[in-house]
């Protein structure tokens, strides 16, 4: 596996290997075949950042573009997906959800449960988040608290190439409604991805970096703000595990709470807010059940209870960075290790 | 005595007649059945009644396939039993039953069955729009030549929902209807309060596909406006909008004043416009069916409604275990 | 103050008296005059479950019904409060915001602090939450973690009739867009209200019960099953503080750590969903903000990761109740008390 | 030399017409000049630029006032300089800096001054048609004859919130304009991917609002249809919806390559179309006003346009510090 492609060369290649392996797989949204008026154009763009691009040529029939109706065609995706599809709908801006929420969180994610079990709503919204590339407010939030919150839907949150592929492929194979988080800054990550199909289950957080004295969770592009802490603070004499959970919902509590039994200290980092977030939901699940463990508070550390601000200084003091990480690792591991 | 009627120059033969009466004479009793039941406190929940507007979920569903798809909205039982649900597992989910078609966990908001192309009653009013699309959808990625109807009610047809599904439906040319019950109210709303005295159907013309407007209290007026419509969308020739004007009997909700009423409406409406009535005097009048016909099915829906509300009463509950399944199909 | 009257009867009060007050005070939503068409009639509907009525006859011009369309007119509520009304706008029920809630959150939320701080977007959206009333998984979830996770929004969840008033007054002269949650089953409960106009400040926390054992921090109904649980606590000799902080956002978080600091035990019970909700959210504060004293595990208390079923025995299992509470204070506090 | 032009009978003052040509050229300028300074890569985010269709925000903001309020898009610099926003402030913003209009909190989509009725550019499509029925409404409440314009593009008359406050506004016979910005693409998707080859304007009839299509190229097509729409909105004549039919120059956001455009489509409308090139003519040949006042005014707006840049780039950052203020009025 020495091939190395970018985290959105990881997703568009899944998307096309579960297209061929799976004529139900469909792929719809906002300019995702992109410019179709252009006659099996191979510059058709493809969705706005391209992650698309090269799938409505070779199946022209299913990846449609859509209109700006987001309730109607995630919609869509729940009705296709009762009725024997495995859609794959692009919302393009996690952002956009307000205009079609309810199709996802009282429709797809509901028919199970309401009609008796007696329902499979095998659908994946694809959808970008975070912030880091100075879009503003309306395109920049990260917003998978408001999903993980909805029993029904399972939430998935790659990291990595590696991940973003196996995590989509198991999210379109999947019988559950998926919301895939794609974050906009790891689009250029690269890193190394088999060509053959794979998946990687829900609910199997990822060791990132092993460590004994402190654990941090990470989700997405935190991740590596987590990783490159783990390096600085390794250097100090510190070793912290860090785990990424790959997926909000389910949550692999067990790896989690297994570590803070060894390591006794936690922190967590995300990129969503701070009030009914995810740092909120693991430090909760650690202090409640992890409790005896826990040698020291728990630390979060999140982006502050305000929207994306603009300008790229505000942006870059909003994102949680490693150095935010290292402090808040250092203010309860430090102690001991003096 | 003849053994068909003549609707545009098409023949609905005596057993098909027998059987949309039987539809909705079903509906009927079901719901006038649940509104005295309603009223001695035993049924949970909230319970919308369909009564007054069955001929439109009988003159669609009359046209579809078991293999077709509707999605219905909140006052959703008399779409599901014309879908072909099954009446005793509908009135057990009214009483939350573990016998009930959702197994008690949906109830009369939520009543819906896969199996039959019942993609559900729905509490979100424009739930459905978006659905039908994606069945249409699925139809046309698979070559299949299914057929997707939602219902909606004159207040949904305001919500976004249904607005930008006409549209969507419209531009990929899907096989699929969208009928507008017009009742005359959106809980205790009419329409001249939400919107501006023009014909929901009118709205079509914006977005390319053909709406008219039918009808509600004649089967056979429906029927034949359907029957167009799906045979359209069925051949590929993309979707329509038809709106239904009708009367509905009871409130919003049962436990309704009605405050908002004009007097004596519903009783004219009952007496002047009831479509069993006026499918009964076409029938009969024409020399096809029995009155006797018509009362034989009279009696053995009405025992079927006995039965289904005692074996309801007596059905066990869900156990609280069941609380916890069916969320995922795996977790 | 001993006039007594229901929670639904102190919120229309407080309706009437700031209408009364400020002509710039309008009403609008579904239903919310109801049955317009029957000329200045006292029957007219007024809401759903009549919590509005009496309003139009009174001010007919500025109480108005809407077409069901949420977007529409919730939005309309954000560009009236930019252009100097107060508009309190019903969304029936909160779980309809799914199809309006991009007006809410990306809109009202965002305008002050994207626009550098020239907008003020006064408006009040009351909205129905909670189980209880067997209306099944549409009508009946709980949500406000999703406002609580949103900066520029304040969440209300008044608990009683003195509280439901003074609150929405609060709301309604207060300069921020705020959401007010209205529990269904707390309509008819009855309580002590003065009859003039009075306003309870957003972000302090009421001392439901004083206790000295375990704190138990609830919201809104759970309020009372908390004080029913401390009740039945308190004849076994467990002293329970049941603080409750009537508002998510902004949440007096120094009363419930003084709290903590005191008591060294945390039970929180909420009706709000356990991921990413109300429950984790306060666990996660007291965590990390007052981890020194606490002296046991922390304890949530909340309804299980599914929708709310329709049965009436499902959905009694699903709500947490008195039973329950007391049943979670035991598991921390019984051992110290032997 | 006469002194005034006369449109649909009306008198357009000479000082009147400098006036429009001035907002015009100084969107152009505004928009030119972003596009090559976006190439250089010290401007942060999106830029969505307006270049082509600036006859449709002078033409509207020509017939309102300044407590008139409008709402706009992700494509908002034309509205907002039309509007009366200070367009130093606004170069300011886009370059994130302290001074901008909005302290460099907002940028290029978010760019809103309320003191001269400017409710924001939006970064949801769509975002915008609500906003202007409140405003609406509180004319209405209030007794003022103010009147809120939204614009919306052919891609965001597709999203439900446009649909229903078209009904919205209807219902209420709110003073509000609907203006449909058809410029041939959402994103890359042309009108025939997202709507059925039927003019938006043609939406309003199922609502109840006149609809009417004009030449967006056209200042003087799009300012009579405005001022009719506008007038009668003050006057107590309820909503109407006007949908401009124009082509944009750029690609949906700077960096777009366009290779969904037709070749030479650009060229040509520039050539054929543009709407600095048909008022100077109409204007100048009318004998009005003279080439070389025209010349002057381009004069000064690139002046004030290279101010402009290059303030917004001397100006101070926002200080981490602002990160945190402006949530809340109180907390
Ligand atoms: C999105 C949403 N908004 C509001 C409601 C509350 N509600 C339920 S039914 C109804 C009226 C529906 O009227 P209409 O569509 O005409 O259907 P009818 O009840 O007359 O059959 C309303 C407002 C809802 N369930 N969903
Ligand atoms: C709700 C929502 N959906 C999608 C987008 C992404 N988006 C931004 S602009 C745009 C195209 C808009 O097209 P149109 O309305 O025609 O305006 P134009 O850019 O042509 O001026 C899209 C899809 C968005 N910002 N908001
Ligand atoms: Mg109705
Ligand atoms: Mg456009």
């Amino acid at each position: 596996m020495a091939r190395t492609i970018s985290y959105q060369q990881a997703i568009n290649e899944a998307l096309a290997q579960e297209m061929r392996r799976d004529p139900a797989v469909v792929v719809f949204g906002e300019d995702v075949a992109g410019g179709m008026g252009t006659e099996q154009d191979k510059d058709a763009w493809g969705g706005v950042l391209g992650v698309t691009k090269g799938l409505w040529p070779e199946f022209p029939d299913r990846v449609l573009d859509t209109p700006i109706s987001e309730s109607a065609y995630i919609g869509a995706a729940a009705g296709a997906a009762s009725a024997g599809l495995r859609p794959v709908a692009e919302l393009m801006f996690v952002d956009f959800m307000g205009v079609c929420f309810d199709q996802i969180f009282n429709q797809a994610a509901k028919f199970k449960y309401m009609f008796g079990g007696k329902a499979k709503t095998p659908m994946v919204i694809r959808t970008m988040y975070g912030a880091g590339i100075r879009a503003a407010s309306q395109h920049s939030q990260t917003l998978y608290p408001l999903f993980t919150h909805i029993p029904g839907l399972k939430v998935v949150v790659p990291a990595t190439p590696y991940d973003a592929k196996g995590l989509l492929i198991q999210a379109i194979r999947d019988d559950d409604p998926v919301i895939f988080f794609e974050h906009k800054v790891l689009y250029t990550l690269q890193g190394e991805v088999p060509e053959e199909a794979y998946t990687i289950p829900f609910g199997e957080a990822e060791i990132v970096r092993e460590g004994d004295d402190v654990t941090i969770v990470a989700l997405g592009r935190m991740v590596h703000m987590a990783a490159q802490a783990a390096d600085t603070l390794a250097a100090e004499g510190v070793g912290c595990e860090v785990i990424d959970p790959r997926t909000t919902s389910p949550l692999d509590e067990e790896t989690i709470l297994e570590s803070v039994e060894r390591t006794g200290r936690l922190v967590v980092v995300d990129e969503s807010g701070p009030r009914c977030g995810m740092a909120a939901d693991i430090a909760s699940l650690v202090a409640t059940r992890a409790f005896g463990a826990l040698r020291a508070p728990i630390r979060t550390v999140t982006p502050p209870h305000t929207p994306v601000p603009f300008s790229p200084v505000l942006e870059d003091a909003y994102v949680p960075g490693a150095a935010r990480v290292a402090e808040a690792v250092r203010s309860i591991a430090v102690k001991e290790s003096v | 005595m003849r053994t068909d009627l003549h609707v545009s120059g098409r023949a609905l033969a005596k057993e098909d007649l027998l059987r949309h009466y039987r539809v909705m004479r079903t509906i009927r009793e079901f719901e006038e059945r649940l509104h005295l039941e309603f009223a001695t406190g035993e049924i949970p929940g909230f319970v919308h009644l369909y009564a007054g507007e069955e001929a439109i979920a009988a003159g669609f569903c009359a046209n579809l396939r078991d293999d077709d798809y509707i999605a219905s909205t909140h006052r959703g039982h008399g779409h599901a039993i014309a879908k072909g649900c099954d009446v005793k597992g509908m009135m057990a989910e009214i009483y939350g039953k573990a016998t009930g078609i959702c197994h008690g966990k949906g109830g009369s908001m939520h009543i819906a069955d896969l199996a039959v192309g019942m993609l559900g009653a729905n509490g979100i009013v424009g739930g459905g729009p978006p659905l039908v699309c994606g069945v249409g959808l699925k139809a046309r990625v698979t070559g299949t030549d299914q057929v997707a109807v939602s219902f909606t009610g004159d207040g949904g047809s305001n919500q976004g929902t249904f607005l930008e599904s006409l549209n969507l439906a419209a531009v990929w040319r899907l096989p699929v209807v969208f009928v507008v019950e017009n009742n005359g109210y959106a809980e205790s709303t009419a329409p001249r309060f939400h919107q501006s005295g023009i014909d929901v159907a009118k709205r079509a013309d914006g977005f390319g596909l053909p709406g008219v407007v039918v009808d509600g209290h004649d089967f056979f007026a429906v029927y034949e406006a359907a029957r167009e419509a799906i045979e359209r969308a069925r051949a590929g020739g993309g979707p329509s909008l038809i709106e239904c004007k009708v009367l509905r009997y009871y409130g919003h909700f049962e436990g309704d004043q009605q405050s908002y009423r004009e007097p004596g409406e519903v009783e004219n409406a009952r007496a002047t416009k009831d479509c069993l009535l006026l499918f009964e005097r076409s029938t009969v009048n024409a020399g096809i069916v029995g009155e006797d016909e018509l009362r034989a099915i009279d009696k053995q829906v009405l025992a079927l409604i006995d039965e289904a509300v005692a074996e309801a009463k007596q059905a066990p509950d869900p156990v609280p275990a069941d609380l916890l399944t069916d969320v995922y199909v795996s977790y």
